[in-house]
Order: C-alpha cells, then sequence, then structure tokens
C-alpha cells in the first residue's frame, strides 16, 4: 500500500536517516542497502545514508553536516539498542544545534539482526521499524532535560571486605560515607577466615588494619547491628531510613574492656557462637571475636536472665561500674539520611550441605564444612588454631570434596569459582598442622589468576592426593576390615576409570556461594534487578561491571556473583570511583519523560491521584481541576494511560506518537 | 472409591505371600478392591532391553483396561510400579512413542488417555487409611522387633511422588505404628541386584550379602520389603552368600505379612508358611514377651 | 603376552552411531555431560565394568560403537536409576542403557549363550504367548539354554519353593490371548512403517 | 528453530503480524540480552518501547488490531519489580478489563497476552515469543468484521 502522511503529522518535518552496519552486525544479516533506499522514499525523509560505523567520529560528523547543509529537524538512527547510543546521537542533534529529543533510535542489532537468520525477514522488519520511526519522529517535541543537584555523601551497605574497602576509598577523597552492616562487627567472611590464598599471609593482619581505620576515619559514620530498611528517592537525592538494632550496651560509653563478660554471672558460654558456627559456646554479653570493630559488647536478650526473669544479679553492670554503658532499657531507633548515591556489598551466604544427604552432613559428626575448618585452623578459633576431630583427636586422613553445591543442576548450576583456591589453601594448611594424607576429590581444577596455578604445583609438590572424580557418598559402612570406624568416600577415579573407596577420619566440604536469602528483598528495596540465580545484576557484564539499571546505585563484591577477595576489592575500588565521578559532575540531568495535565480538558474525575505512587499529582479544589508536581514525577506514564478524559500527555511518549509508530511497524502490504 | 488391584506375574507365583497378606490387609482396612480383569504382564524391566515399544503397549494394555473402569491402579510389585508409571510418562512425553502404542491398542478396540493413576499399597495404607487409623486397630503389637525396612530402588525411584528418593520412611511410618523398632540404615534404598543373581551369579550374589550385612550391621532382626523381587534375591540365596564367608540368616518378609500380623489376621493372612527362613518362633516370642 | 595397537584413528569411530545416541531416549543430553563419574560411583554394580557408565557415556559421544556395545556394562545396569537421580546435568543414563541394550541385541554384539538376552528374549515370548510370564518356567527355559548345570544345581532351592508354595507348576495366562499377539503384531507394523 | 520454514513452505504458510509493548527497565533489556546472546527468534515481532508497562493505554492495543496486528503482546517486570514501584500491577489490571473486551468482540485470547518478563530473562523473550508466533499462525489472520473494525477506530480517532 502507498505511503501516506497522517494529517496530524508536522508537514514542516525535514527528516534524516541514518541506517548503521555495524560492520557485519548488522550489514551481515539486513540488507541495509534496500533499508536506506526505502528510507528515501518515505514521506518527510530528505536524506537517507547506510555507514559502516554511525557512532563513529566521521558517522556522526556526517549528521551533522547534513543537519547543516539539508537544514534536517528531524532524525532517525537505525542501530544498536538505544540504551546504548541514544546519548551519543542527542549529544550530536545538539552541537549541531537541534533540540536532542528530535531524535528516533530504532533497534535493528539487538531486536533484529542479531536474532534472525533469515534475511529477508529480517530486512523486511528492519524496514518497518523505521517507517514507525520516521512517522513518530516528525511528532517529537524539543524538550529539555531536568538538572538536579547531587547529594554528596554516599551509603554502603555491608561491613566486608568489600564494602570496608569502597568506604575508605571514598572517605579517604573527602566524601561522607555512611557504612551499615547487619551484624554487631564489619569484616564479614573474611574475617573467619585463616590464611588468604594463594600467598598465605593471614587474613586478620591485612583486614584489621583496615577494620580500624573504618572505626576512626573522620568521614566514616559506622553504623554495625543496623540495617537498611527504607529507600526513597532518585540519583543524587535518596532518602535512606536505617534501623539500628538495640545492644543493649551505650556505644559510646562502651570502651570494649570486656570486664562485663568475665563478670556475667553465666561462668561459661552456653549460647552456640555464631562467629565460630557454634562450634564453641558463648555467654549472653559478648564479643563477636577479639578484634571486633567496633569493640562494643553486645547482650543478647534472648539468652540473658535479666531479660528472661528479671531477676539477674547484673553482676555486668557492677563490672561496668561508673561507666553506666549497659542500659537494659535500650530501644530499637532508626536514622534517616540523605544520600546522592549507594554502594551494596551484601555479600554473600554458603551452600547448606544439609541439601545433600548424600554426604552426610550433620549424620557423620567428622563431616565439617570448609567455613567450619577455617574456624578450627584459625588461631583465635574454638580450638586455638589446632585441628582437630569431635572427639579431641589430630585427624590421620582428610578428604576435601569439592563442588559441594556448584555444578549441579539439583543445587546451584554455576561454578562458585573460590572452591577449587581455598581447598588448596586448606589441603596445605591441614598438611601443615596435621601430617595427614589429604585427598582432593574435584571435577575440574580451576586456577586462574595469578599465582594460583604456581599454588597448585606447590600443593602436587606437596604430596596432596588429587582424585578426579565428583564424590557420590560418604559413608561409615565398612566394606573392608581397613574401613572400620572410618568415613568412607566413594566415588570413581574417573582418570584411573574405576571406583575407589577411600577411608579418611575427617572431610571437609567445599561449599560453594549463594546469593545472600534476602537478596531479592533487599534488590526491591533498591530497585534493582537479579540474574536468575539471584545474584545482583550489573547493567553491562564487561562494559559496566558495578553500575546497575538504576542509576546511582552500584554494587560491589560476591552480592553481584561468586568472587575471591582480590575481585571483591578491585570490585568495590571501581564502584567506589563510579560514585566519586558522578558525585564531582555536581548535578545529574534526568530523562524529560514526565506528565502533564491540559487542564481545560481535565474532567477532574481525580482517577489518576490513586495511580501515582510517588503522589506527583494534586487535586486543586477551586479550579477542580488534578495537575502534576514535575519534580516528584518519574515519567512512568501510568496515569497517562489511565486517564478517561485523555487529558494527560507524557513527554517523548504522547498517544499521538506512539499511535503513530504501531501504525508505522503495520503499515506494510 | 475402588481400586484396581493389579497384582503382577511374581505376586500369582514366587510372590504369593505378599498378595495374601496384602489383600487380607486391605480387607482388614476397609480399602475396597478387585483385580484388574484379565490383566497382562507389564512388560517388565527385562523387556525393556529386547524392544520397548512392545513393552509400552504391554503396560499401556493394562492402563486402558483400568482406565475404562475408570479407576486407580494398585501395583505391588516394583517392577510393575515403575514400568506402568514409566509408560504414563513416556506416553505423555514422546509422541512418537504415544502414536504406535495408541494404533496398536486401536487394534484392540482400546484406548488410553493417561487419566489412570498408578499408585503403591505403601501410599494407599499412609495416605488413603493413614497411619494413624492403622495404629488404632492394632491387636497384636510388634513389641520393639527390629525391622529394617528395605525400599529396594524402583519404587522411589525415579518416579516415586509419595516419598524421598534418597531417604524414604513411608515403610518406616507404618511398621513403628505397629510397634517395630525401625532402623535406619543408609542401605535401604540401594539395588538388591535384581535378575543378576541368575545372569551373573556372583555379582547378584555379592549384592545380597552387601544389603545383608547392613542390615545384620544395624541389629535388624527382621528385613521388611517391598518388592518379590528383592523379597526372593534376599531371602532364597542366603545360603550361597555363606560360600566364601560366613552364611547369614536373616529373616525377610513383605510389609504387608509383618502388618497383618500385627493387626492380629489369621495365619492364612500372615503367610508365614511361605518362608523359607523361619521367622515364627521371631514373632511368637515377642508376643510372648511382651504380652 | 602379546603387544596390540591403543591408538585410535579417528575413521575407527562411528559418526553414525555418536548420532544415533544423541536422539536415542537417555541420550539426549549426553552432550552435557561433563564427565564427572558421580553416575559410576553411585552405580551399584560398576565394580564389575569394563567401562564405568560416566567412560561409557563418553565412548558413546565419541562414536567408539564397538567398545560401547560390546561393554559388558550394559548389562550390568539393573536399572535401579541410583545414577539418573543425582547427575549434575540430569541425564537419564537408566534410559540410555536401554537403547544401548536394544542396539547391541538387535546388531548381535555379546558372547553366545549370554544369559541376559536370552532371557529377555525367552521373557518376551512367553508373555507373547500366555500375557503372563509364570517365573519358574521363565527360569528352566533360560538356563537350559545357558548352563544347564547351574539349574541342577538350583534343585534345592527347587524343592524349598514347591514345599512353601511358591513354585506354581500350571502356566498362568491371559484369557484374551487374542488381543496380546494382536497388540504384539500392530507394534512389529507400526515399527515397519516408521522405519520406512 | 529456524526463522521461517523453507520459501517454499512460506507461500502457503501465513506469517502473523505481532505488535509488542516492552518496559524499558525489564523486558525491553531482556529482548536486548536475548540479542547479545545471539538467541534466535522469528522475526515476526515489532517492539514499540514504553517507559513502564503501566503506560500501554488499551486504546493502544485497539489500535494494534484494527491496523492488521494479529496479536498483541505486552512484557512488563515482575510483580514486585516494577521499576515504577506497581505500574505492572496497573497494567495486569487493565490487561484483565481489556482481555473480556476482546472476548466479547470475538478475539481469540491467544492474540492477546501480558507476560513478566525480567532484564535477565532474555531466553524467556525468545521461548514467549516463539509460543505465541505459532499459536497465533495456528489460529490464521484476524477476522474482524467491518463495523466491528470502524467503532474502534473511531473510538482511538485523536
Amino acid at each position: 500500500m502507498p505511503e501516506t502522511i497522517n494529517p496530524s503529522v508536522d508537514s514542516h518535518a525535514r527528516v534524516g536517516v541514518y541506517i548503521c552496519h555495524c560492520g557485519t552486525n548488522i550489514a551481515g544479516t539486513v540488507d541495509v542497502k534496500s533499508v536506506s533506499e526505502f528510507a528515501a522514499s518515505l514521506p518527510g525523509v530528505v536524506v537517507a545514508r547506510e555507514y559502516k560505523y554511525m557512532c563513529s567520529d566521521p558517522g556522526q560528523a556526517l549528521v551533522q553536516q547534513d543537519i547543516h547543509e539539508q537544514k534536517l529537524n528531524r532524525i532517525v538512527v537505525a542501530a544498536c539498542s538505544p540504551l546504548l547510543h541514544e546519548p551519543t546521537f542527542r549529544r550530536v542533534l545538539s552541537r549541531a544545534g537541534i533540540n536532542a529529543f528530535f531524535l528516533q533510535m530504532v533497534n535493528i542489532r539487538e531486536h533484529d539482526s542479531w536474532v534472525h537468520l533469515d534475511k529477508g525477514a529480517a530486512t523486511q522488519k528492519a524496514k518497518d521499524l523505521v517507517r514507525a520511526a520516521v512517522r513518530r519522529v516528525s511528532l517529537h517535541k524539543p524538550l529539555q532535560k531536568r538538572q538536579v543537584p547531587i547529594h554528596p555523601s554516599v551509603l554502603v551497605v555491608g561491613g566486608g571486605i568489600a564494602g570496608i574497602h569502597a568506604a575508605l576509598t571514598l572517605a579517604d577523597a573527602g566524601k561522607q560515607v555512611y557504612l551499615v552492616e547487619r551484624q554487631p562487627t564489619i569484616g564479614g567472611h573474611m574475617a573467619m577466615f585463616d590464611k588468604t590464598f594463594p600467598t598465605l599471609d593471614c587474613a586478620a593482619c591485612i583486614l584489621t588494619p583496615k577494620m580500624t581505620s573504618v572505626a576512626s576515619h573522620p568521614h566514616i559514620r559506622l553504623w554495625t547491628y543496623s540495617e537498611v530498611v527504607q529507600v526513597e528517592g532518585y540519583v543524587g537525592n535518596y532518602k535512606v531510613k536505617i534501623k539500628h538494632k538495640p545492644r543493649y550496651v551505650i556505644d559510646d560509653l562502651c570502651i570494649g574492656c570486656q570486664e562485663c563478660i568475665a563478670a556475667c554471672v553465666y561462668k561459661e558460654g552456653k549460647t552456640p557462637d555464631e562467629f565460630n558456627l557454634g562450634l564453641s559456646k558463648r555467654k549472653p554479653v559478648y564479643l563477636p571475636f577479639p578484634q571486633a570493630v567496633p569493640q562494643k559488647v553486645v547482650i543478647d536478650p534472648d539468652t540473658c536472665i535479666e531479660f528472661k526473669s528479671g531477676k539477674c544479679k547484673k553482676t555486668c553492670i557492677e563490672a561496668c561500674g561508673d561507666r553506666h554503658a549497659i542500659d537494659f532499657k535500650q530501644q530499637e531507633s532508626v536514622d534517616e539520611i540523605e544520600v546522592g548515591t549507594m554502594i551494596l556489598a551484601t555479600g554473600f551466604k554458603t551452600f547448606d550441605p544439609k541439601r545433600n544427604p548424600s554426604y552426610g552432613y550433620g549424620r557423620h559428626a567428622n563431616v565439617y564444612t570448609s567455613l567450619e575448618v577455617e574456624r578450627l585452623i584459625n588461631a583465635a578459633g574454638p580450638t586455638g588454631g589446632e585441628l582437630v576431630l569431635r572427639d579431641g583427636q589430630t585427624p590421620k586422613s582428610v578428604g576435601i570434596i569439592h563442588c559441594v553445591g556448584s555444578r549441579d543442576r539439583n543445587t546451584n548450576r554455576w561454578c562458585s569459582k573460590v572452591c577449587c583456591m581455598y581447598s588448596l589453601k586448606l589441603a596445605h594448611l591441614v598438611r601443615e598442622r596435621t601430617g595427614a594424607e589429604v585427598f582432593n576429590f574435584y571435577i575440574d581444577m580451576r586456577t586462574p589468576g595469578k599465582g594460583y596455578e604456581e599454588f597448585y604445583d606447590r600443593l602436587l609438590d606437596e604430596g596432596v592426593h588429587f582424585i578426579r572424580g565428583r564424590v557420590a557418598e560418604v559413608s561409615d559402612f565398612a566394606a573392608h576390615p581397613s574401613e572400620e570406624g572410618k568415613l568412607v568416600i566413594r566415588a570413581e577415579d574417573t582418570l584411573a576409570g574405576f571406583v575407589r573407596r577411600i577411608p579418611v577420619d575427617m572431610v571437609i566440604l567445599a561449599v560453594g556461594l549463594e546469593p545472600q536469602a534476602d537478596a531479592q528483598d533487599v534488590r526491591r528495596m533498591f530497585n534493582i534487578s537479579c540474574a536468575s540465580e539471584g545474584w545482583f545484576l550489573e547493567r553491562h557484564p564487561k562494559l559496566a561491571p558495578v553500575s546497575t539499571f538504576t542509576e546511582g546505585v552500584y554494587i560491589a563484591g560476591a552480592c553481584q556473583g561468586p568472587k575471591d577477595i582480590p575481585d571483591s576489592v578491585a570490585q568495590a575500588g571501581a564502584a567506589a570511583a563510579e560514585a566519586l565521578a558522578l558525585i564531582d559532575t555536581q548535578f545529574v540531568e534526568l530523562e524529560p519523560y514526565t506528565a502533564s495535565i491540559l487542564e481545560e480538558e481535565c474532567s477532574g474525575c481525580k482517577s489518576c491521584i490513586p495511580l501515582c505512587p510517588y503522589h506527583a499529582i494534586s487535586f486543586s479544589d477551586e479550579s477542580k481541576k488534578a495537575s502534576i508536581n514535575e519534580v516528584l514525577c518519574k515519567g512512568c506514564g501510568t496515569c497517562v494511560a489511565g486517564c478517561p478524559s485523555g487529558s494527560i500527555k507524557q513527554n517523548f511518549f504522547e498517544d499521538e506518537e506512539i499511535f503513530e509508530e504501531i501504525e508505522g511497524v503495520l503499515a506494510y502490504a | 472409591m475402588k481400586y484396581a488391584y493389579y497384582p503382577g506375574c511374581s505376586l500369582k507365583g514366587t510372590g504369593r505371600a505378599y498378595e495374601e497378606s496384602l489383600l487380607a490387609v486391605f480387607q482388614a482396612l476397609g480399602v475396597s478392591y478387585e483385580e484388574l480383569k484379565d490383566w497382562n504382564c507389564c512388560g517388565a524391566t527385562s523387556y525393556m532391553s529386547v524392544d520397548e515399544l512392545s513393552s509400552y503397549a504391554l503396560a499401556a494394555r493394562n492402563l486402558a483396561l483400568a482406565e475404562r473402569e475408570n479407576m486407580e491402579i494398585i501395583a505391588p510389585c516394583a517392577a510393575c510400579y515403575l514400568v506402568l508409571n514409566k509408560t504414563q510418562h513416556y506416553m505423555h512425553d514422546y509422541p512418537e512413542i504415544n502414536n504406535v502404542v495408541t494404533r496398536a491398542l486401536g487394534t484392540i478396540g482400546l484406548t488410553w488417555h493417561g487419566q489412570t493413576r498408578v499408585r503403591h499399597p505403601l501410599e494407599i495404607l499412609l495416605n488413603e487409611v493413614g497411619v494413624p487409623a492403622i495404629a488404632t486397630k492394632v491387636k497384636r503389637p510388634l513389641h520393639g522387633l527390629k525391622v529394617a525396612p528395605y525400599y529396594g530402588c524402583q519404587i522411589v525411584r525415579p518416579y516415586s511422588t509419595f516419598d524421598d528418593q534418597r531417604n524414604p520412611t513411608s515403610m518406616d511410618q507404618l511398621l513403628s505404628a505397629c510397634g517395630a523398632k525401625v532402623i535406619n540404615y543408609s542401605s535401604k534404598v540401594q539395588c538388591c541386584g535384581a535378575s543378576q543373581k541368575g545372569t551373573l551369579p556372583e555379582v547378584g550374589l555379592d549384592r545380597i550379602r552387601r544389603l545383608l550385612l547392613a542390615a545384620k550391621r544395624e541389629g535388624a532382626e527382621v528385613i521388611a520389603t517391598v518388592c518379590p523381587l528383592c523379597q526372593f534375591n534376599l531371602e532364597c540365596f542366603q545360603d550361597e552368600t555363606g560360600n566364601a564367608h560366613e552364611p547369614i540368616s536373616m529373616p525377610v518378609l513383605y510389609f504387608s505379612q509383618l502388618i497383618a500380623w500385627a493387626l492380629g489376621l489369621d495365619a492364612k493372612a500372615v503367610a508365614l508358611q511361605r518362608c523359607i527362613v523361619p521367622v515364627q518362633t521371631l514373632l511368637g516370642s515377642k508376643e510372648i514377651v511382651h504380652a | 603376552m602379546s603387544l596390540q595397537r591403543r591408538v585410535k584413528f579417528e575413521a575407527e569411530t562411528d559418526r553414525e552411531f555418536a548420532q544415533w545416541i544423541a536422539h536415542e531416549i537417555g541420550g539426549e543430553k549426553l552432550r552435557e555431560c561433563l564427565q564427572c563419574g558421580l553416575c559410576s560411583g553411585n552405580c551399584p554394580l560398576s565394580l564389575y565394568m569394563d567401562h564405568t557408565p560416566r567412560r561409557l557415556m563418553y565412548l558413546a559421544r565419541e562414536g567408539f560403537k564397538t567398545e560401547v556395545l560390546s561393554s559388558l556394562s550394559i548389562w550390568l545396569c539393573t536399572s535401579c536409576y541410583e545414577c539418573v537421580i543425582d547427575c549434575p546435568k540430569q541425564i537419564n543414563i537408566t534410559g540410555m542403557m536401554y537403547s544401548l541394550k536394544q542396539r547391541a541385541i538387535k546388531e548381535k554384539f555379546y558372547p553366545r549363550r549370554f544369559p541376559i538376552p536370552v532371557m529377555a528374549r525367552q521373557f518376551s515370548r512367553m508373555v507373547r504367548g500366555s500375557g503372563r510370564i509364570t517365573e519358574s518356567w521363565l527360569v528352566v527355559q533360560v538356563f537350559s539354554r545357558t548352563a544347564i548345570r547351574r539349574l541342577l544345581g538350583m534343585g534345592k532351592l527347587g524343592v524349598r519353593l514347591l514345599r512353601t508354595g511358591r513354585m506354581r507348576l500350571s502356566r498362568d495366562k491371559v484369557e484374551r490371548r487374542g488381543d496380546i499377539a494382536k497388540l504384539m503384531d500392530a507394534i512389529q507394523v507400526a515399527r515397519k512403517e516408521s522405519a520406512a | 528453530m529456524p526463522d521461517r520454514p523453507s520459501d517454499a513452505a512460506i507461500t502457503q504458510q501465513f506469517e502473523p503480524r505481532i505488535v509488542a509493548f516492552f518496559c524499558n527497565w525489564c523486558t525491553y533489556l531482556a529482548a536486548d540480552l536475548a540479542g547479545t546472546s545471539r538467541m534466535k527468534y522469528p522475526p515476526n515481532t515489532r517492539v514499540v518501547r514504553v517507559m513502564c508497562s503501566g503506560r500501554v493505554d488499551p486504546q493502544f492495543v485497539l489500535d494494534a488490531f484494527a491496523h492488521g496486528a494479529d496479536g498483541v503482546l505486552i512484557g512488563g517486570c515482575h510483580p514486585g519489580d516494577c521499576h515504577y514501584q506497581e505500574g505492572n500491577y496497573k497494567a495486569l489490571r487493565r490487561f484483565e478489563l481489556l482481555k473480556r473486551l476482546l472476548a466479547d468482540l470475538g478475539i481469540e485470547k491467544e492474540r492477546i497476552r501480558l507476560e513478566w518478563i525480567s532484564a535477565a530473562e532474555g531466553d524467556k523473550v525468545r521461548a514467549v515469543i516463539n509460543d505465541m508466533v505459532k499459536k497465533v499462525r495456528a489460529l490464521g489472520p484476524l477476522k474482524l468484521e467491518r463495523d466491528a473494525k470502524d467503532v474502534w477506530l473511531a473510538e482511538v480517532a485523536v
């Protein structure tokens, strides 16, 4: 059917259409030449060109030149996704002296050439999309981006190594940082480790200095035992509510002398110690671990006699004396802060091996998780760094099972990335501390990273056994006298090609990494996305690895996916830099896609008011009309679609424009 | 509702004790059933290896027969239970199989719509009758008789919908309700070696011996089974397992026999006379000790 | 001892076979196998196998037809599904074993007088004949064709079974035996059609 | 799955036209991801980008059908994930009403579809489009009584 001009289209529109080859990415599937010829034939189109790389400088210059010479006032660029180059070409329009919003992008790469094989069909699709764009762009109105100032302070969520590093980087740059940690101390998983691979330097020795400088840094406000409960606002201007759980100890008064702990009426600890994963007991008043930051004790109301009966001698208060740091009446409190940017470093949790009954975790006493063993061999741990079985004996043989809760469709499909290396580290430490025979059961040994393969060589040289095979079962059933009283690991030795049964005293399960249990709630609160596995989703896997789809919110560390310490720190630095870059521009530009009400047409039915989640719509009782506060409007357009009298319009997404686009894509013979 | 009882070939032969005790238990607990009219062999495991399609057709005939009466099937034999369920699944998942089999059924005036549920007695007793109902009917408790419930493979894998594949407990619950002391051991879902005893004796015997040992090690006095082949393997070759080692003597009953005993049913129903390894005195002693 | 060439020339692999198994029931996800060996570890029979299930899958995937079909392992599989329920790639290994057994029987890839296929064939004959199986008869038929001596050795057990009334001498039969035969023929016809 | 059957087949095979409204934050990104992952799906859809599925005015859908669309697909963020907090719920409410209206006008329910597709679910975009094209192709071209069409055009005239 012949191309006709919609009467509502601006007849003064002089449209330029530019088809990008993107090398062969587009041109390989879409016949760009015929698309541009087709475009040239469309009403209102003054010039249509195809070019190898529209986003390149010459490509941009081409558009700019045409705007001048051909007096173009509307531009259509058919190339990649608007999310990539819309800003680029809007700048071109501005430079050429016409309004940046006289541009319409057409996505013929991600949505066309990359997803179709049939050249004919792909080319036809490109033509339809271009036709629609040409018809729509003529209706574009000139718009201006809104500028809002950026609040210079930053919120960092999570006090693990990533959060700590990000906070310090920002604070050293002179920015005010709020660091919020859920636990009573910062340090995260790294604080639980004994040594770090591959250098084997002691985790505490390199971590605690950073922890203490967080506590003492003038620009860092550290809130432990606290959680973010509400996030409002938009990039540059976030309002955040933080809940402080009561520790029943007044931060500013407690000096961490721990005399209250010694004085507690409980002579011995009775409660499984969270930090030692239940391998030791703590009292109701406790310090998570010796180098905890802040050095403030916590009182656990569930086990403290005073809270249960109110009849305790309160020897702790006596011990605290005139410092009066203990306050049984302390209540939960909430702080509200304003920040311009936020960094999420909420970390990971380890796989629960009970989900894989074949390995007998929880059934056989001497089956441990790798994290438990980290505590056992840690000098500050429950056994003072001695690796012993539950009965206090030193193991003579130890089996380390890799990929527990990793690379398995029945649990988690992904490779947890760090297990191979930490298993090697544990194998080394076990041999060093006990001289036991160590057997590593692996599927593939993954040691990419500086000095990692060399570390593997070292372990091979130390005489650790490496058996390639996923373990089928850990049982206490002896099929041979030599297996009596041992844990028997059954696995195929896939390199030898037969099944082996290996009796050991201790089994270590190299548990994989998983998203935090509440990752979904957190990402909803911060309005970012998760990949299907539950890891936070980065804006671009390669080019924007710490950004998210929500401006001003960045991610760092293992909350984005399994990561070792070097990677987490690197990401934390990157996230801090991104935040700094944004802060130093001092203001952000917001898309002008806001909605507004044509007073004369508003029937005053108020049906739009409940539709707006941002309370941007108000009703004036004298004029009996509704009106929209442009500052509060985020431009979702829900009210526009909901207005019975059609009196609300959304910039850049006006009904006419969308109708034009719909009819445009459908207007083919 | 009335169930279509599908005995399968073994329950008419070596597994008679299973049929006798199970049906008696059903009557005692008011599970109404009638034998599926003119049922045929399910097609069984060994048939699969020659000609899978035919075995689906055989299984499908039984399903179609039950569907015509619109009854649910009760299949006590593990192999039957698996093959009937497997056929249901494959008829759904693989159009090409569905096609051929449907056409074949057509030639004998039958149709398959996949409406028939295939269920196992364990599930019926557990979910339809219920543990409490059974407990109240117990007249002759097993008084701490140490029973090793042995599930074997094909009841729980891969299609079981009523119990855990690694650590099933349905039989445990039923037998505990009868006063037995149930033993938990990891071998309870391992394979008995199936027909290997016949075809590769040394392999079959080794399996059998391992299983008997595992149960004995945990102090079991009796093994309870849900499958005629498991029962046959474990009971009938015990002295052969002695060839290289000391022989093992361990009574092996169907779970239904133990329940029949606990419900105080008559000797014919409990069918102890069908045992090769004697168990009468053992059960008797329990009775006397605690009566 | 005699030396023999172990090197394999690519020409000796059978692409058709690799293709075939990839499209058989159980073979669909074979390419995803990461060779972790969990199946072999779980398999109660693997301790007797010449090729473990894991290696068998690899050989099949690579098209080593002779090695796979002449392997004892496929006959050792009792289809207990231990391998299937834990497979990290959820491969239907038991299903694949069936496919291999059928192909091996079709192409006569097993030792003479090897009981398992004989058993299978006797089994199917009896079903076709009477619609049901009478175990005692089946056993007699199988062993008389494979290991007559073992049959005699089983006298003692036979007597016991007789005494406990568990050995049935009369043959159990379906009433509408015609139907069974019809059904089986229909399958054969259908198979020929689909083959053609 | 190939884009289309062989050219021979095309002649007799009907290729439906499907207009898709994808929200800027989830489904549009998912479609981009499908592209960067080089997934393949049939070329029958034409995507119109809106900031939020809540912006999809029922009139857009009517207009699409009136101008020759054989199917309309709306893609938004999963419940609870809306970039604008609850726009997708509004979309859902309108969708339910719209479905009834279309049913009354004798339009098969397979022709209109609302899907929650997150930014990470490129594969779901492929699956949904494959499935919808298959179903709508089976239905054949949308047949509108002349008057019904006029009613709509009048209705959506702006």
